[in-house]
C-alpha cells in the first residue's frame, strides 16, 4: 500500500505493513475462537451426539485436505524464497502452485458437501431438524466453521492472485515484498486454523 | 529492512523438512485416532495438532526470525484465548 | 435498604450494601472535598508557581495496598452474603415455579397448579425454577432473592420468610412484549392457613386439556389471547370460528374473510401475511417451527366449540 | 525517496486536496479531518440516541400507557441502547480525539495507514446506516435490547438481523481502528520518544486498542452464530434446537465487558492530560497511570461473568469473576488518586475543561462504586437487572466517558477550530448539566434498590415518585446540552482567534499552530524529555 498524503512519500516500510497482518491475524484467531469456544462448550455438553454426527465425516477427504493445505503452506513461504533470491519466476510459479492446491482443497470440499446435502442435510432442512439435538449442534458447528474456514481459503486465493500481479508488474522484489510476505502470512493463517479444524470435526469420533 | 540489517532467507530444504514433518505429524494423529484412548484422545489430537501449529508459526510464518516483540506478542494472544477458554469452563465443569 | 427485607437471607445482602456504601459515602465525599479544597487553595491567583514534584513511591504503594484491602472485604461480605443462598436446608418445601411469556404459575405438585405463590412463613422453600420458552427471572425484592429461569437449565432459589405479608414478584430478564407485566404475588400466611389453602386448591393440573386448549397452553399462545371475550394483545379466541372479519394483508388492502381452518392455520404460521384490522403488525410471531399442522388441527377442533 | 514537500502554513481545514467541498472531506485520508468525520456523525447520532432517551423518560412521567406501547417502548430501548453503546461511545473519544490527537501527540504526520483509517470510517458509516435501517426495513424495529439475549432474540418476529449485521460492521470498523493506532504507536514516535515518554492519551489509546483487536471478533462471530441460527435454524444457542442459552451470554459479555473498558479507558487518558495543563504541574505518578491502563485492559478482559451472576453459573465461576471485578477496581483506585495529587500544589486555573474533568471524578466515583455493589454476589442477587444497574451505567458512562468526551471538546475546541469558545456559557451549561444529571439518574439508584426492574414499560404505583423525579431531570439535562453544544457551534466560526497555546500546555499539540497546518509539524521534533514538563530541567 502506498500512501498519497503528503509527508509521507514513502512506501510503507515491511516491518509496519508486517506487524498491521500481524495484528490482523488476531482478529481473525479470535473470530474463530469463538466458534472454537461454541464447540469446546456443546461438545462438553453433547458428547455422545458429537462422536455419533462425527463419525459420519469422512476422515479420508479430510486428510486430503490437510496434506493440500500443508503443502501449499510450503510452497508459499518456499515463494518468499524465491523472491528474496531474485527469482520472480519461480516465486510466481510457487504462487501459482499455492492457488493450485487451495482450488484442489475447495474441489474436495464441494464434493464433501454436497455430498451430505444430497441427502438432505443442511441446516434447517426436514432431515436436519429431525436428527438428534445434539447431532443438530455438531453439524451446525460443522457447516459454520468449515464455511467459514473455505471463505478464508477464497480471500486467501484472491490475495495471492494480486500478489501474482504485483510481482509481475515488478512493484514486489527482492527489495520490497510487504505484500507478499502478508499474503503469505495470511495463507499459513489458514494452514493453522485447519490444523485444529481437522481433529476437532473429523477425528475426534 | 530498517538499520540496513538482512532479512533472513530461508533456504527451500529447511521449508520441504518442515513440510515432511507436518505431514508425518498428521499421519500419526490420524492413526492414533483409529486407536481409542478414551478420554485421552481428544488430548493427544490437540496435543499433536498444538505442536504442528508451533511449527508452522516458527518456521513458515519465520517467527524464530521475527524481532523479540512479534514473538510476545503472539504468545500473548494464544494465552489471553487459553484463559478465555479456561475461565468459561470454570464455569462449565464445576456446575 | 429501603423495604426491610421479609426473608432470612435479607440481612446478609443488607450487610453487604451497607458495608459497599458507607465505603463509598466516605471516599466519595472525600475526594470530593479534597479537590474542592485544591481547587480553591492552589487557584493561580493565590499561587502563582506550581510544585513540580512528579511523584511519590511511597504514596503508590499505599493507595494501591489500602483500596486493596477494602475491595477484598467487600468481596468476603458479598461472598457470605450470597453462600447462604446456595445452601438450602434439607427440610425446605420444594416448588417448582414456571415461567413461560407473560405469567408465573407455581406447581405444587399432584397437580395443583397457582398462579400466586403461598408459602408458610419461617419455612425453608426452594423453588425449582422451569422455563418454557425463553429467558425469565424470578424476583422477590423483599426476600432479597433472584435466579433466572433459563430455558433447559435447572436453577433454583430458596428463602425462609420470615414476615406475614403479600410481596411483589417481578419478572427481571427480558422476556419480550409483556415483560413488564410478568408480575405475581407471593402470599406468606401462617402455617395452618397454608395447609387448608393447599388442601382447598383443585388439582386442575390433573384433569386433562381438550388437546387443542394443550396446544394453546403450551405455546402460550393465551398470554395475548383471551378465552373469555377479554382484548389482549390480539383478539380473544371465544366465538371467532366461523365468524366474519375484516384483514389488513401486506400491501395494505382490506378484505373481509371467513374465519376457517385455512385462516387459522395461515395466522399462526404466517401472522403477518393478513392483520386482523384494529391489531398491530409484527407482534404475534409465526409457529411454523413450533406448531405441528396435527396441532393446528387441535387448535381448531378446540375453537369450533368454544362459543 | 520521493518528492519532498514544501510545508504550508494553510491549515488542515484550509488545505486542498484532489477535490474540493465536502468531498475534500470525504475523500480525505488526512487523520484531522477523519477524526472531525468522527465528530459530527457521533455528534448526529448521539441526538438521535438522547431523543429516544427522553422519549422513553416521558413515557415513564406517569404509570400506564402515555404516548406509546409496549412494542414501541422496547423497539425504543434497544434502539437507544445500540446507538449509544455501539455508535456513539465505543468509537466516541478513540475515534474522534484519538483519530485527530493521537498523531500529533507522538510527533507524526498521520498514522501508520491513513486509508484504511478513511475506510474504517465508511465502515463505520454503512455499520451506522444499517443500524437505522432496521427501524425501517423488514418487519419492524428490533425488540430485543442491546444485548440480543437468545432465545428471544433467535425467536423475535422483528427485524434483529438488521441490527445484529450492524453491530458487527461496527465492530469491523472498531478493530480496525484499533489496528491502525497499536501500529502507529509502535512504529511512528516521533525519533527520541520512547514509551515512557509518551504522552498518557495516547498510552489510553494504546491499552483501548489492544482490547479492540482482542475482544470484538468474538462479539462478531457471535452475532454471526445468532444470524446463522435465526436464518438457518441451527442451534448454537437455542435450547429448543439443543442449543446453550448461557453460552450466548458468555460469548456476549467477552466481548461486552471489555468493551466497557473501551469506553472508559480513552475518557481517563483525556483527564490525565487535562489535569496536569490547569495545574502547570507535572502529572503525578506517570508510571503508575501507565501501567495501570494495562492492568485494567488485562484483567478486565476476565471478568466478564460479572453480568451473568443470576444466570445460574456455577458457584466457583461466581466467586471467581466477582473476585477479578473487586481487583479491576484497584488500578481505577490508582488512577483516580493520581488525578487530584496532581491537582495538588499546583496553580490551577478553572477554566470549562477543567470542571468537566472534575465533575467526571466525582460521578466516575459514584459510577465506580455502585458498580462495586453490583460486582458483589450477595448485592448482584438484589440489584441486578433492576433500574439500579440503569443508573450505573448512566453514571459511568454519560457521567465519565460523556462528561470526559464534554472535557476534551473544550480542551481541545481552540486546537482543532483556531477558535475560543465562551467561557461564561460554558460554566451555565455546565451547571443546568450537573445539576439535571443528577436528578435524572440518582433516583434511579433508589428505585432500583425498591426493586424496580428495568426495561419495564410500565410499572407499579409504588414507584411513580422516583420516576417522576427522574423525567423532570431529562428535561433539565436536555436544557444544559443544548446550552453547551450550541455554545461550541456558535463559536466554532464566530469565536475570538485562538492564540496555538490557549492553556500552557506542554505536550506536542500545543507546540504547534491553531489549528494544525495539514502536515502537522514543519520538522519532526526530536524528543528529549519526559512530556509533562513545565519547568526547564537545568536550575
Ligand atoms: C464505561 C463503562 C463502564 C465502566 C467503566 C464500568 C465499570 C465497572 N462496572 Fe459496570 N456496567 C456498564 C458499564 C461500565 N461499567 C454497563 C453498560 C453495564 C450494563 C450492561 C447491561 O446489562 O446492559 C454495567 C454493568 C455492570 C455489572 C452487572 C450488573 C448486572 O447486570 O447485574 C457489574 C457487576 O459487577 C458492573 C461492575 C462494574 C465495576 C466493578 C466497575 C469498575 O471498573 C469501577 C471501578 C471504579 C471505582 C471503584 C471508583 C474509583 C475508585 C476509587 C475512588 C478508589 C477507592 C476505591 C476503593 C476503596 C475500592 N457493571
Ligand atoms: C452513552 C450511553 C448512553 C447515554 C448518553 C444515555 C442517555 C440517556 N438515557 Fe440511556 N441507556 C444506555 C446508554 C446511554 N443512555 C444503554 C446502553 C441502555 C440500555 C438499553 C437496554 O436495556 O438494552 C440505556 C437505557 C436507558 C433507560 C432504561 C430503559 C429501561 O430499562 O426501561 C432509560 C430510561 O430512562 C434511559 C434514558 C436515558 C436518558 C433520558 C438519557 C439522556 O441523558 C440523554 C441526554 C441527552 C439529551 C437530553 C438531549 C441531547 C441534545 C439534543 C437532542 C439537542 C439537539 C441539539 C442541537 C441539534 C444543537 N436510557
Ligand atoms: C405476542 C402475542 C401473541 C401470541 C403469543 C400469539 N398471538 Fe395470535 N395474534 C396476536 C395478535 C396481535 C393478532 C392480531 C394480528 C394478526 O392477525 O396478526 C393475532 C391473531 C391471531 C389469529 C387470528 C385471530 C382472529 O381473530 O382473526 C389466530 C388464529 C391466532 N392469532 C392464533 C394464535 C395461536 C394459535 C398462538 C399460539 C401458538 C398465538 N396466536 C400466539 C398476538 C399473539
Ligand atoms: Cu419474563 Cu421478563
Ligand atoms: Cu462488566
Amino acid at each position: 500500500m502506498t500512501n498519497t498524503s503528503p509527508g509521507h512519500t514513502h512506501q510503507i516500510d515491511s516491518e509496519t505493513g508486517k506487524m498491521g497482518m500481524w495484528l490482523f491475524l488476531f482478529t481473525e484467531l479470535f473470530l474463530f475462537g469463538g466458534l472454537f469456544l461454541a464447540y469446546a462448550v456443546l461438545r462438553n455438553t453433547h458428547s455422545e451426539g458429537f462422536h455419533k454426527a462425527a463419525a459420519e465425516l469422512d476422515i479420508f477427504i479430510g486428510t486430503i485436505n490437510t496434506v493440500v493445505l500443508l503443502m501449499s503452506s510450503m510452497t508459499v513461504a518456499m515463494s518468499i524464497t524465491a523472491l528474496q533470491k531474485d527469482n520472480k519466476r519461480l516465486a510466481i510459479r510457487l504462487l501459482l502452485a499455492t492457488i493450485f492446491l487451495a482450488g484442489v482443497f475447495m474441489v474436495n470440499k464441494y464434493f464433501e458437501w454436497s455430498h451430505k446435502f444430497e441427502h438432505h442435510l443442511w441446516p434447517g432442512s426436514e432431515v436436519y431438524l429431525n436428527l438428534e439435538r445434539s447431532e443438530i449442534t455438531f453439524y451446525g458447528l460443522y457447516y459454520m466453521m468449515t464455511g467459514l474456514h473455505a471463505l478464508h481459503v477464497i480471500i486467501g486465493a484472491i490475495l495471492l492472485v494480486v500478489t501474482i500481479f504485483r510481482i509481475k508488474a515488478g512493484v514486489q522484489h527482492s527489495g520490497h515484498y510487504v505484500l507478499l510476505e502478508n499474503s503469505a502470512l495470511y495463507w499459513h493463517l489458514v494452514d493453522l486454523i485447519w490444523i485444529f479444524l481437522f481433529p476437532l470435526l473429523y477425528l475426534i469420533t | 529492512m530498517k538499520n540496513g540489517e538482512k532479512p533472513h532467507i530461508s533456504s527451500y530444504t529447511s521449508h520441504a523438512i518442515v513440510l515432511i514433518a507436518l505431514l508425518a505429524l498428521t499421519f500419526i494423529t490420524v492413526f492414533v485416532s483409529e486407536i481409542n484412548f478414551g478420554a485421552f484422545s481428544v488430548g493427544v489430537a490437540l496435543i499433536v495438532a498444538s505442536v504442528k501449529a508451533v511449527t508452522v508459526l516458527t518456521y513458515f510464518m519465520h517467527l524464530k526470525f521475527e524481532n523479540r516483540f512479534t514473538v510476545w506478542m503472539v504468545s500473548g494472544v494464544f494465552i489471553v484465548f487459553a484463559l478465555v477458554i479456561v475461565i468459561t469452563f470454570i464455569d462449565y465443569l464445576l456446575r | 435498604m429501603f423495604n426491610n427485607g421479609a426473608s432470612n437471607l435479607a440481612e446478609g445482602v443488607d450487610k453487604a450494601f451497607a458495608f459497599i456504601f458507607i465505603t463509598a459515602l466516605i471516599f466519595i465525599v472525600a475526594i470530593t472535598a479534597f479537590m474542592i479544597w485544591t481547587v480553591v487553595r492552589y487557584r493561580r491567583s493565590k499561587n502563582k508557581e506550581a510544585a513540580q514534584f512528579t511523584g511519590s513511591v511511597k504514596l503508590e504503594i499505599i493507595w494501591t495496598v489500602i483500596p486493596t484491602i477494602i475491595v477484598l472485604i467487600m468481596f468476603w461480605y458479598g461472598w457470605m452474603g450470597f453462600r447462604e443462598m446456595r445452601r438450602v436446608p434439607e427440610d425446605a418445601l420444594e416448588i417448582t415455579a414456571i415461567g413461560r411469556i407473560w405469567e408465573w404459575e407455581f406447581d405444587y405438585g399432584n397437580g395443583k397448579l397457582s398462579k400466586t405463590l403461598v408459602v408458610p412463613i419461617n419455612q425453608p422453600v426452594k423453588l425449582n425454577l422451569v422455563s418454557e420458552d425463553y429467558n425469565h427471572s424470578l424476583f422477590i425484592p423483599a426476600f432479597r432473592v433472584k435466579e433466572d429461569v433459563v430455558p433447559g437449565y435447572d436453577n433454583f432459589l430458596w428463602f425462609e420468610p420470615t414476615f406475614l405479608g403479600e410481596y411483589d414478584i417481578l419478572c427481571t430478564e427480558y422476556c419480550g412484549l409483556l415483560h413488564y407485566d410478568m408480575v405475581t404475588l407471593a402470599r406468606v400466611v401462617e402455617q395452618e392457613e397454608y395447609e387448608t389453602w393447599l388442601t382447598d386448591l383443585e388439582a386442575t393440573g390433573n384433569i386433562p386439556d381438550h388437546p387443542g386448549l394443550a396446544v394453546l397452553k403450551k405455546n402460550a399462545c393465551l398470554a395475548c389471547h383471551s378465552l373469555e371475550g377479554v382484548k389482549l394483545v390480539g383478539p380473544a379466541f371465544d366465538g371467532v370460528f366461523g365468524t366474519e372479519r375484516i384483514i389488513v394483508d401486506e400491501s395494505g388492502n382490506e378484505k373481509t374473510i371467513l374465519v376457517d381452518a385455512d385462516y387459522i392455520k395461515k395466522s399462526v404460521y404466517e401472522p403477518n401475511a393478513e392483520i386482523v384490522k384494529g391489531y398491530g403488525k409484527n407482534l404475534m410471531q409465526s409457529y411454523d417451527k413450533l406448531v405441528s399442522e396435527e396441532e393446528i388441527a387441535q387448535i381448531v377442533e378446540y375453537l369450533k366449540d368454544l362459543k | 525517496m520521493g518528492k519532498q514537500d514544501t510545508y504550508s502554513h494553510i491549515s488542515y481545514l484550509e488545505h486542498k486536496g484532489r477535490f474540493k467541498g465536502i468531498m475534500s472531506w470525504l475523500t480525505s485520508t488526512d487523520h484531522k479531518k477523519i477524526g472531525l468525520m468522527y465528530l459530527y456523525a457521533i455528534v448526529v447520532f448521539f441526538f438521535v440516541a438522547a431523543v429516544l432517551g427522553v422519549l422513553m423518560r416521558i413515557e415513564k412521567m406517569n404509570p400506564g400507557p402515555d404516548i406509546m406501547d409496549a412494542q414501541t417502548y422496547n423497539g425504543i430501548f434497544t434502539l437507544h441502547g445500540v446507538i449509544m453503546i455501539f455508535i456513539v461511545v465505543i468509537p466516541g473519544i478513540a475515534a474522534v480525539f484519538g483519530n485527530f490527537f493521537l498523531p500529533i501527540m507522538i510527533g507524526a504526520k498521520d498514522v501508520a495507514f491513513p486509508k484504511l483509517n478513511l475506510f474504517s470510517w465508511y465502515v463505520y458509516i454503512i455499520g451506522a446506516i444499517l443500524g437505522v435501517l432496521s427501524q425501517f426495513a423488514g418487519d419492524g424495529p428490533p425488540d430485543t435490547g442491546w444485548t440480543f439475549y437468545v432465545p428471544y432474540a433467535a425467536n423475535s418476529s422483528t427485524n434483529v438481523i438488521f441490527a445484529l449485521t450492524a453491530a458487527f460492521v461496527l465492530g469491523f470498523s472498531s478493530i480496525l481502528t484499533g489496528l491502525n493506532f497499536i501500529v502507529t504507536i509502535h512504529r511512528l514516535r516521533a525519533p527520541g520518544m520512547t514509551f515512557f515518554k509518551m504522552p498518557l492519551f495516547p498510552w489510553s489509546l494504546y491499552a483501548t486498542a489492544w482490547i479492540q483487536i482482542l475482544a470484538t471478533p468474538i462479539v462478531g462471530i457471535t452475532l454471526l452464530m445468532v444470524i446463522a441460527e435465526r436464518v438457518l435454524h441451527i442451534g448454537f444457542f437455542d435450547p429448543a434446537l439443543g442449543g446453550d442459552p448461557l453460552l450466548f451470554q458468555h460469548l456476549f459479555w467477552i466481548y461486552s465487558h471489555p468493551a466497557v473498558y473501551v469506553m472508559i479507558l480513552p475518557a481517563m487518558g483525556v483527564v490525565t492530560e487535562i489535569f496536569p495543563t490547569f495545574s502547570q504541574k507535572p502529572v503525578f505518578g506517570y508510571g503508575a497511570i501507565a501501567i495501570s491502563s494495562l492492568a485494567i485492559a488485562v484483567v478486565g478482559y476476565f471478568v466478564w461473568g460479572h453480568h451473568m451472576f443470576t444466570t445460574g453459573i456455577s458457584y466457583w465461576s461466581r466467586w471467581f469473576f466477582s473476585f477479578l471485578t473487586f481487583i479491576v477496581a484497584v488500578p481505577s483506585a490508582i488512577k483516580v488518586f493520581n488525578w487530584i495529587s496532581t491537582m495538588y500544589g499546583g496553580s490551577i486555573q478553572m477554566r470549562p475543561p477543567l470542571l468537566y474533568a472534575i465533575s467526571f471524578i466525582f460521578l466516575f466515583l459514584i459510577g465506580g462504586f455502585t458498580g462495586l455493589t453490583l460486582g458483589a454476589l450477595a448485592t448482584n442477587v438484589h440489584v441486578h437487572d433492576t433500574s439500579f444497574v440503569v443508573a450505573h451505567f448512566h453514571y459511568i458512562i454519560f457521567g465519565g466517558m460523556g462528561f470526559a468526551f464534554f472535557a476534551a471538546m473544550h480542551y481541545w475546541f481552540p486546537k482543532i477550530y483556531g477558535r475560543m469558545y465562551s467561557d461564561k456559557m460554558a460554566y451555565i451549561a455546565w451547571g443546568i448539566l450537573f445539576v439535571g444529571f443528577n436528578v435524572l439518574y440518582f433516583p434511579l439508584f433508589i428505585l432500583g434498590l425498591q426493586g424496580m426492574p428495568r426495561r419495564y414499560f410500565d410499572y407499579l404505583p409504588e414507584y411513580h415518585n422516583g420516576h417522576l423525579i427522574s423525567s423532570i431531570g431529562a428535561f433539565i439535562t436536555f436544557t444544559g446540552l443544548i446550552l453547551m453544544i450550541g455554545n461550541l457551534i456558535y463559536h466554532r466560526r464566530r469565536g475570538v482567534v485562538a492564540p496555538s497555546n490557549p492553556y500552557q500546555g506542554v505536550t506536542l499539540e500545543w507546540q504547534i499552530e491553531s489549528p494544525p497546518t495539514h502536515e502537522n509539524f514543519e520538522t519532526i521534533p526530536v524528543i528529549q524529555n519526559p512530556p509533562y514538563l513545565f519547568k526547564k530541567t537545568e536550575k
